[in-house]
C-alpha cells in the first residue's frame, strides 16, 4: 500500500506541449503546405514559408525495456536534434531539419535493428493488445502475435507497394481493444464458458453479471446447494461478455478459443464513409509462439490485395468493387452460413439488389 | 334510362382539367345503370364525411375459393342500387396486350352483367371488373373463363403475377419474360385459386435490371434478367457517341456513374469495360444503347422476400439465386420446382399473416437456404458480418462443404 | 349466391400471348436492336433486322367505363392495325407500324382527350389503389388524388423535361398498396384507433388481432362486462395495422388521418442499388376532392429536383449527392425529429462519419 | 546481477526475425531484475498452456482512484519475483512528442522503481509503464508527476485522450488538435482521476477527415476537423499534376473517386469542384496534395457513440454537431460545455457498463439530442426514416421549431 504520508498527487493533467517540440515544428506550428515522400519510411513536410523537415520513422516492439529506449535516445540526440515522437502505432519518428542527416539516421536505425518504414503504402505497424503479458483475460498473446506477423510481414514495412496503406490491429480477446482494420486478427470463442459453481458466490455480483449477457443466456441457479449462474448453452454465442465480471465463467480455452480474420475497417473518410471489418476467416489454431495459420492466411490476403487492387483503394474498397465471391475466390478462403450476419442489423447485410458479378 | 342521379357537387370538380376524368366515365354509365347512380351518390358522401362506406363479405365462384373482393355498402339502405358491388379480379395475357376485340368483348360482358367498370389494371396486374351484384358474379365470370380467361388471386394466396413488356418490345430483355411469367403461374393455379397460404405469395418478372416491374419490392419472388458474360461493345458507336455528346459529357454521365467504376474511356475514345466488376447494373446500357447491350449469356437473378410496410417495415428483396438459366421448357420447370421449395417452405413454417420476406427475417436467411437447400453464396450478401456475436464451433465443417462446392 | 348449377371453372390460367401480340412485336420477339424517342409520348424500336414499330404512349384515368374502352379500340383498329397494351401505370400504348400513322394517332388521342407522354425524363401516370371507391379500410380516396394530381401535372407528362424518369404512387391507407416511388403520397393516421366495443366479440378473432400490432400495444380486456381489446395509446404508433382484422378498431378519421409525402424510392438496379422512400413532409390535410395541399409539396420537389438534379440521377441519387440538408432548403420543407428513424433498422440511418456537405 | 533465468524454448524462437523483440528485450532487463526472470517465468508457462495467470485486485495511489491496472499472479508460488506485476498509466503530451531527456529520466525512474518495461503508447495513448510492485507504485507515480506528468485514466471513467500529429506537422490540419486535446482533458481530470461514470468514456482528436486517431470507431467524443468554405484549388499545380500524370489517371484516380461526383476535369485540365455536394472527405487533397488544400473557414464535426464489440456489436460514432469552429479559447470551452452536458446526461441515464454509444442506441437519437439541448440537424442521419412506424400527431408544432430556427 502506498504510504499514509505521500503528499496528494498535482492533478496537472495533459502536459503543455511546447517544452516537447522539435524546433521546426514549433515554428512552422500550423503552417504547413504539403509534403511527399523521398523514400519509404521518410516524409518530407514543407511549410508555407519554405522550411522542411524530414520526419524518419521506424518500427518499435513497443513494449520497450529501457536500453532500448535509451539507444532511440543517443540516436535521436545524434541525429535529430534530441526530439522524436510517436504514432498512433507505436512506431517512433525523428524529425530532422537536414536533408543531408536523413541517410546516416537511417543507416544508425538499421544498425540498431529497427526497421524504416511504414509509411505511404505500406504495411504499418500493427497496433496490438496486452495479452498474456499483462491482461487478466486474455485468450492469447498480443505482442507474441504481433512480433510473429511483423517478421514476416518486415518487407511489406520498409517498402511501399500496397495499393494504399495497410493498418492492421490485433486482440487477444473478444472484448477487442485492438481497433477496427484493413485485417484485424481477433480471438474468438467457441465454446460457452466452463462455470467454476464454488467460487461463483464469493466472486461474481450475479445480477450484473446476468445484465452482461446480450442473448440473456444466463440465469442465477442454485449449484449443489450454493447460489450460481447457469448458462443457456443453446443461446450462449459465446462471447465472453460474462468473464471480466465473473472470472470463475471461465471463457478461454487452450484447445476452443480460436483466431479469426476481418478485413475491411477503415476509419478515414476518405472516398467511401469509415466501415467495420468483416469476418473473414475462423477457427485458426491458437499456435504459440508463431501462429502459423494465421500468418498463412494474413499474407495470402495481403497479396491478392496486392496483385489486384487499384491505387488508393483501401483493402474494403477494393472488395467493395469486386464484390465478396471475387474476394474469396482469390484468397481460396471458404464462405459459409456463418458469413451471412444474424445479428440485429443483419438485414441491412443481404444484397437488396440485382447487383451481381459473375 | 336510369334513376335520377344524386347532387355530386364534390366529385364535379373532378371533372374538369386535363387529365381524363373517371367521374365522367361513372356519370356516363349512370345514365343506364342505377347501380352507377347510387355508386356516384355513395362516393359524394364519401368526399363530404371523408369516411369510406365498403364492409368485406364472401363471394365467389364456383370451385374456387378467391378472386372476387366482395363489397357491401354499410349505407345501403340509402344507396340500394349499389349495395353489393364486388370486383371481378381476371387474369390478363402477360405484358398486358391486347386486340381490340379481346377488350370489346370484356366491356359487351361487363355491360350486361356488372357496372361498365373495368379497371386496368390493378396494381398487380389484374384486370378488375368493379361493381358487380352477387348474382351476377358468375355468370360474368363464366363468359370471361368462356374466352379463355381465368380469375385472379385474392386472399392468403399465390397472386397474379405480371411481367414487363421484355421481349417483346426492348432490346434489353434477357429472357422470354411472358413466357416464364405463363409458366410460372399457370403451375401455381390451386394455390392461386384456393387461398390456403399463411398470407400472400407475389410473382413478377423483369427482363433486366431497370425492374420495370418493381419486382424487387413488390414482389415475394423477383425474377429479374441478367447475363453472366461480357457487355456487347459496339466501338464505333462508342465513337459516334462520344464524338456527338463529347469527352466531358460522357465522363460526367457514364464513366463517373458506374457504381463500381468498371468503366474506362481510353483517350482513343474508346470504352473499356471491367466485367469482373460490372454489377450488371444497366446503366452505361441504357445511356448507351446503340452502342452496348448486355452479353449472350443471359439468364435471371432471383430474389425473395419483398413487400411493403405492415408489420416491420418495407422489405426488399434480396438474392436468393445469382443466376440461372431461364432458356428452355426445362429451366423454366426449375424455376416452377424452386418457387414450389419456397411455398412449401414457407407455408410450413410461416405465422399466420406473415409474408416470406417477414419469415426469412425471423428466422434468418442461413436457416432458410437449409430449408429450401439452397447453398449459400456471397452474392447473398453486400459483406459478411461485421460482429463476432455467433457461436461457430463447427466452422470447420462448414469450411468444408464451400471446399468441396468450389472443388466440382 | 352463384347458381349450384354452374359448370365448373376451366382452370386455364394465364392466357398464350400470341393472340394478342401486335404483328411487328410477334416477328421480331426477342430481337430488339436499340430504341430511341422521336418525341414525348413516342418510342421508336428496331429491331436486329431493321424492321421498326412507333409505340405512342397515352394516359387514361386507369378505372374506365366501357365508353372508354371502346373509344380506345376504335383508335387501335383505325391506326395501330387492332393491337394496344397497358403498362405497370395504367397508360396505354399504341404500336404502330408505320411512322405516318404516328401524327394522326397522337391527334386523334388528344381529340379525345387523352394525354401523350409519360415517356422518358417524364412524370408518368402515378400508379394508384382504390380508395373510397372500393376499398373496406381507405383513409381517403384514390381516383380522386390521382386525378387532381395528374390535371397538376399535366405538363410534365406531355414533356420530357425532368433529369429522369418521375414514377410516383399513392396510397389510401398505410397499408400501402401503392409501391415504393420517386415520390409516394400515403395516408398517415396520427390518432390510435378509437375502439368499437359493442362490436369487437362479435366481430374480431381477438388473439390474431393482438398478433398483428407491431409494438404490442393492444391486449385483451372486458370493458362493460363484454370481451373487448384495449390499446396502449403510449406505444401505439397508429399504423392501421389492427383495423384490417378488427373493423369496429376504426383507424380511418377524417380530421386525424393525414397525408405525408416520401421520395426517393427507386426500384430499378440502375446506377445506385434499389431504395426505399424517406419522409419528408406529413401532417397535409386530407382535402378532398382536390388535395391542394399536397399538390402544393408535390410541385416544390419537382421543382427543385428539375434545376438542381443532373441528367440521368433519380430523385434519390440527386438528394444523395446533395445532400439531405440541401434537399430541405432547396424545397423549404420542414426537417423535425420525426425524420430521425427509430424503427429496428434506424441505427443504419445515422451518419457514422464525417462526411458532411455546407 | 538477478537470479538464474528460467528455460524460455518458446519465447526463445521470438528473438529470430528482422523486427524488434521485445523477448530479447525482456531479457535484457531480466539480467538485473528478479521479477523480469520471474515475468519470462510465467509468459513461458502460458506460452505452454495458452492460458493468462494474471488477476486483477486494486491499487493506485493516493487521492486518484484509478490509472493502475493492478496484476496479480495465479502462480506466485512459482514465480515470486512476479507475484505483483501493475502497471501504471501515465498520460503523454499531445500528439507523443518528447525531448530525449524526458524520455531518459522515465528510464531512470523506472528502472529504480519499476521493470524497466514501458510501452509506448497503450491503445488509448497511456505511456504504460508496465511492471511494479503495490509499495513502488506510489514513489514511481510522484516522480512522474513531479516531472509534470498526470496519471492517465481506467475504469468508469473520461479516459486518456489521443490527438493526431496535426497543427504540428501536418498541412491537412484544420484545427489546433493538440491544444483543444489538452484543454478537454484537463477540463474533466476529476472524472479521469476518479472513476464514477457508468462506463468509459474517450475523446479523440483528428485534425481532418482522414481521422488519422481511429476517433470515429474509438473514442465516445470524436472531434474530427473539417471547413464550411470552399476547397483552395491552385489551378497551376492542377495542370501540373494533369501533364505529369496523364488525363487518364486523373480521372480514374481523382475525379471518379469523389463520393458525391463533385468534381470535374475540364477539357483545359483545370478542375471544376461542386463545394456544395463535397462531403469534405479528403480524397482529392490527400492526391494532389500541393494543388488542393481544405478551405479557410475550418473547424470542427463532432460525432458520439463510438466503441468496440460488446455488447451489442460495434458502433461508429455518429454525427452530433455538424460544425463548430474551434479558434479560440472561448471556442474550446464551448466544446468542454458540451462534453459536460453529454457527461451528465449520460451519467443521469446510462445503465451500468453501458457506453454512450449503446445508451443513444437504445433512447433513440431524438430523445438523446433533446436530453442534451442540442438541435437536429439532417447532417446526422444519412437519410430520413423509410418507415411510417411513429405517431406524430404534433408534427406542426415540430415543424414550426425548424421554420423558426430556419428564420433566424
Ligand atoms: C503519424 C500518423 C498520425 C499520428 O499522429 O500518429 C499519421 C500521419 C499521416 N497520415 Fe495518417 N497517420 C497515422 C495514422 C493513420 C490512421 C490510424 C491507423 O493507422 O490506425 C489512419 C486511418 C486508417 C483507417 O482508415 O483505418 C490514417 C489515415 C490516413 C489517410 C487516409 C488514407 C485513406 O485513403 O483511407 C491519409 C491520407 C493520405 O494517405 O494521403 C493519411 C495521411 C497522413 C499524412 C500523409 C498526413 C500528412 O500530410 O502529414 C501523414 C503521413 C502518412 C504516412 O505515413 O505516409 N492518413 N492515418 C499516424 C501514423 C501511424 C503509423 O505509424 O503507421
Ligand atoms: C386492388 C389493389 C389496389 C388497386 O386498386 O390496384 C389492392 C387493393 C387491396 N389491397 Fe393491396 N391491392 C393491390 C395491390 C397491392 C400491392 C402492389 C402489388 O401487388 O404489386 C401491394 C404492395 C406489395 C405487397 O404485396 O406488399 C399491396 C399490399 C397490400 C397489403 C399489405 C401486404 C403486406 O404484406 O404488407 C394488404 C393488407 C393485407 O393483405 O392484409 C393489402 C390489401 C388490400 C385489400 C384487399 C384491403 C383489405 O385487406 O381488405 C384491398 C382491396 C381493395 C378493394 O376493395 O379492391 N394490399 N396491394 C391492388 C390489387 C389489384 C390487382 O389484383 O391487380
Ligand atoms: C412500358 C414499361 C414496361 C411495361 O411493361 O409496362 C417500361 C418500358 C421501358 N422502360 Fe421502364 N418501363 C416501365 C416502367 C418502369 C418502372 C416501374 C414504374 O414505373 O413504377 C421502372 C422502375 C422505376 C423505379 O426505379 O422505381 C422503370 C425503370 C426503367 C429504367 C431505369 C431508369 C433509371 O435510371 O433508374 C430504364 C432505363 C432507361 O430509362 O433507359 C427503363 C427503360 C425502359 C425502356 C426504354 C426499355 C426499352 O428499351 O424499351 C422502355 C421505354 C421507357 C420509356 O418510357 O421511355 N425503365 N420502368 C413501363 C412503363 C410505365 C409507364 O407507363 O410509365
Ligand atoms: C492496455 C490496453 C491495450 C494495450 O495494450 O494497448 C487495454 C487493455 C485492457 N482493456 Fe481495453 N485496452 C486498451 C485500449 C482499448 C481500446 C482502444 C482505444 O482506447 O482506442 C478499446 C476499443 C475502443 C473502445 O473503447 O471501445 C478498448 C476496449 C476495451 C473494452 C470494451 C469496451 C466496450 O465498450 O466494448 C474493455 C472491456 C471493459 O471495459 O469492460 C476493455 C478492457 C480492458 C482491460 C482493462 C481488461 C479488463 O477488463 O480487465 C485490459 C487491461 C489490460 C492490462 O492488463 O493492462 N477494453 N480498450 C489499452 C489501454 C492502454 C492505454 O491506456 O493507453
Ligand atoms: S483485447 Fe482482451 S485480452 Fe487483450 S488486452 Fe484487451 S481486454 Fe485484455
Ligand atoms: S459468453 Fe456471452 S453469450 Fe455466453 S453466457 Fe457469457 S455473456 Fe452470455
Ligand atoms: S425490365 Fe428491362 S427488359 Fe423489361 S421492359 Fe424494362 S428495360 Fe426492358
Ligand atoms: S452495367 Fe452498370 S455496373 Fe456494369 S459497367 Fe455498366 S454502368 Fe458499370
Ligand atoms: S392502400 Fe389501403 S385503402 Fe388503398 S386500396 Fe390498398 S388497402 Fe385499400
Ligand atoms: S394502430 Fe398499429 S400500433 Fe396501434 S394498436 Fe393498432 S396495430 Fe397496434
Ligand atoms: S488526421 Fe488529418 S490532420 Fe491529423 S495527421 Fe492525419 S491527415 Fe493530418
Ligand atoms: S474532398 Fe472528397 S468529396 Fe470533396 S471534392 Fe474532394 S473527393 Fe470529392
Amino acid at each position: 500500500m502506498a504510504q499514509p504520508a505521500a503528499k496528494m498527487p498535482d492533478e496537472c493533467g495533459v502536459p503543455p506541449l511546447d517544452r516537447f517540440l522539435h524546433p521546426v515544428l514549433k515554428k512552422n506550428y500550423g503552417n504547413w503546405a504539403w509534403h511527399d515522400r523521398p523514400r519509404p519510411g521518410v516524409l518530407r513536410h514543407v511549410a508555407k514559408n519554405g522550411d522542411q523537415v524530414w520526419t524518419v520513422r521506424a518500427g518499435t516492439q513497443r513494449q520497450m525495456d529501457v536500453h532500448t529506449i535509451r539507444t532511440l535516445c543517443d540516436i535521436a540526440d545524434q541525429y535529430a536534434e534530441g526530439y522524436v515522437r510517436f504514432t498512433i502505432r507505436s512506431n517512433i519518428e525523428f524529425m530532422v531539419s537536414e536533408e543531408s542527416k536523413v541517410a546516416p539516421l537511417i543507416d544508425k536505425l538499421l544498425e540498431h535493428g529497427f526497421p524504416v518504414g511504414g509509411t505511404g503504402n505500406s504495411v504499418s505497424m500493427i497496433s496490438h493488445t496486452q495479452g498474456w503479458l499483462h491482461c487478466d483475460i486474455p485468450g492469447t498473446d498480443a505482442s507474441g502475435v504481433v512480433k510473429s506477423l511483423m517478421d514476416e510481414l518486415h518487407e511489406e514495412f520498409i517498402n511501399e507497394r500496397m495499393p494504399n496503406r495497410v493498418r492492421m490491429s490485433t486482440s487477444c480477446c473478444q472484448i477487442n481493444c485492438g481497433g477496427q482494420a484493413d485485417i484485424a486478427i481477433n480471438i474468438q470463442h467457441t465454446k460457452p464458458p466452463k462455470i467454476n459453481h464454488d467460487l461463483v458466490a464469493n466472486v461474481c455480483e450475479r445480477p450484473s453479471v446476468v445484465a452482461r449477457c446480450p442473448v440473456a443466456a444466463i440465469r442465477p441457479a442454485m449449484v449443489n446447494g450454493r447460489p450460481s449462474l447457469e448458462v443457456d448453452e443453446k443461446k450462449c454465442i459465446c462471447c465472453g461478455a460474462c468473464y471480466p465480471p465473473c472470472p470463475p465463467m471461465q471463457i478461454n480455452d487452450p484447445e476452443h478459443s480460436k483466431l479469426a480474420i476481418w478485413v475491411g475497417g477503415k476509419n478515414s473518410n476518405a472516398r467511401s464513409k469509415p466501415t467495420l471489418h468483416k469476418l473473414v476467416a475462423a477457427g485458426l489454431p491458437n499456435n504459440a509462439p508463431r501462429w502459423p495459420e494465421v500468418a498463412a492466411v494474413v499474407k495470402k490476403i495481403l497479396l491478392a490485395y496486392k496483385n489486384d487492387a487499384r491505387d488508393y483503394e483501401r483493402m474494403g474498397e477494393w472488395i467493395e468493387r469486386i464484390g465478396w465471391s471475387r474476394f474469396f475466390e482469390l484468397t481460396d478462403l471458404a464462405f459459409t452460413r456463418y458469413h451471412i450476419d444474424n445479428w440485429r442489423w443483419a438485414r441491412q447485410s443481404l444484397n437488396s439488389s440485382a447487383h451481381i458479378r459473375f | 334510362m336510369a334513376k335520377n342521379r344524386h347532387d355530386t357537387p364534390l366529385l364535379d370538380q373532378l371533372e374538369g382539367g386535363p387529365w381524363p376524368s373517371f367521374v365522367t366515365g361513372i356519370k356516363r354509365l349512370a345514365k343506364d345503370k342505377d347501380m352507377m347512380v347510387d355508386l356516384l351518390g355513395q362516393l359524394e358522401r364519401s368526399y363530404e364525411t371523408r369516411k369510406g362506406y365498403w364492409k368485406g363479405g364472401t363471394a365467389s365462384v364456383i370451385g374456387y375459393g378467391g378472386g372476387v373482393i366482395p363489397r357491401f355498402s354499410e349505407i345501403a339502405d340509402e344507396f340500394p342500387a349499389s349495395a353489393e358491388f364486388h370486383t371481378i379480379r381476371i387474369m390478363p395475357p402477360a405484358g398486358m396486350h391486347y386486340d381490340t376485340a379481346t377488350l370489346r368483348s370484356f366491356c359487351d360482358i361487363w355491360e350486361q352483367h356488372g357496372s361498365g367498370l373495368i379497371a386496368l389494371h390493378g396494381q398487380t396486374g389484374d384486370i378488375m371488373f368493379q361493381g358487380c351484384t352477387t348474382d351476377d358474379i358468375q355468370p360474368a365470370f363464366d363468359k370471361f373463363n368462356a374466352m379463355g380467361f381465368d380469375m385472379g388471386g385474392a386472399g392468403p394466396a399465390v397472386r397474379t403475377g405480371m411481367s414487363c413488356v421484355g421481349s417483346a418490345r426492348c432490346e434489353h430483355s434477357c429472357y422470354d419474360e411472358p413466357e416464364a411469367h405463363r409458366v410460372v403461374l399457370n403451375s401455381f393455379l390451386d394455390d392461386l385459386h384456393r387461398p390456403a397460404l399463411p398470407y400472400k405469395f407475389k410473382f413478377k418478372f423483369s427482363g433486366c435490371g431497370n425492374d420495370c416491374m418493381n419486382a424487387i419490392q413488390r414482389s415475394d419472388m423477383a425474377v429479374i434478367g441478367t447475363w453472366r458474360d461480357d457487355i456487347q461493345v459496339n466501338q464505333d458507336e462508342v465513337r459516334r457517341f462520344v464524338a456527338s455528346k463529347g469527352r466531358k459529357y460522357v465522363i460526367d454521365n457514364v464513366i463517373t456513374r458506374c457504381p463500381t467504376r468498371s468503366m474506362s474511356l481510353e483517350d482513343d475514345d474508346s470504352l473499356s469495360i471491367d466485367n469482373k466488376s460490372c454489377v450488371r447494373c444497366m446503366h452505361c446500357i441504357n445511356v448507351m444503347t446503340k452502342a452496348l447491350s448486355p452479353g449472350n449469356d443471359r439468364g435471371v437473378t432471383i430474389l425473395v422476400g419483398g413487400k411493403r410496410t405492415l408489420k416491420i417495415g418495407d422489405l426488399l428483396g434480396s438474392v436468393l439465386i445469382p443466376f440461372m438459366k431461364l432458356d428452355t421448357e426445362e429451366d423454366r420447370n426449375k424455376l416452377v420446382e424452386l418457387g414450389q421449395n419456397i411455398i412449401d417452405f414457407w407455408a410450413e413454417n410461416g405465422l399466420e399473416h406473415e409474408r416470406l420476406g417477414e419469415m426469412i427475417e425471423r428466422i434468418g436467411l442461413s436457416v432458410f437456404l437449409e430449408g429450401i437447400e439452397v447453398p449459400i453464396d456471397p452474392a447473398m450478401i453486400n459483406h459478411p458480418r461485421t460482429n463476432p456475436m455467433i457461436r461457430m464451433d463447427d466452422w470447420d465443417e462448414e469450411a468444408t462443404k464451400w471446399k468441396e462446392r468450389a472443388a466440382v
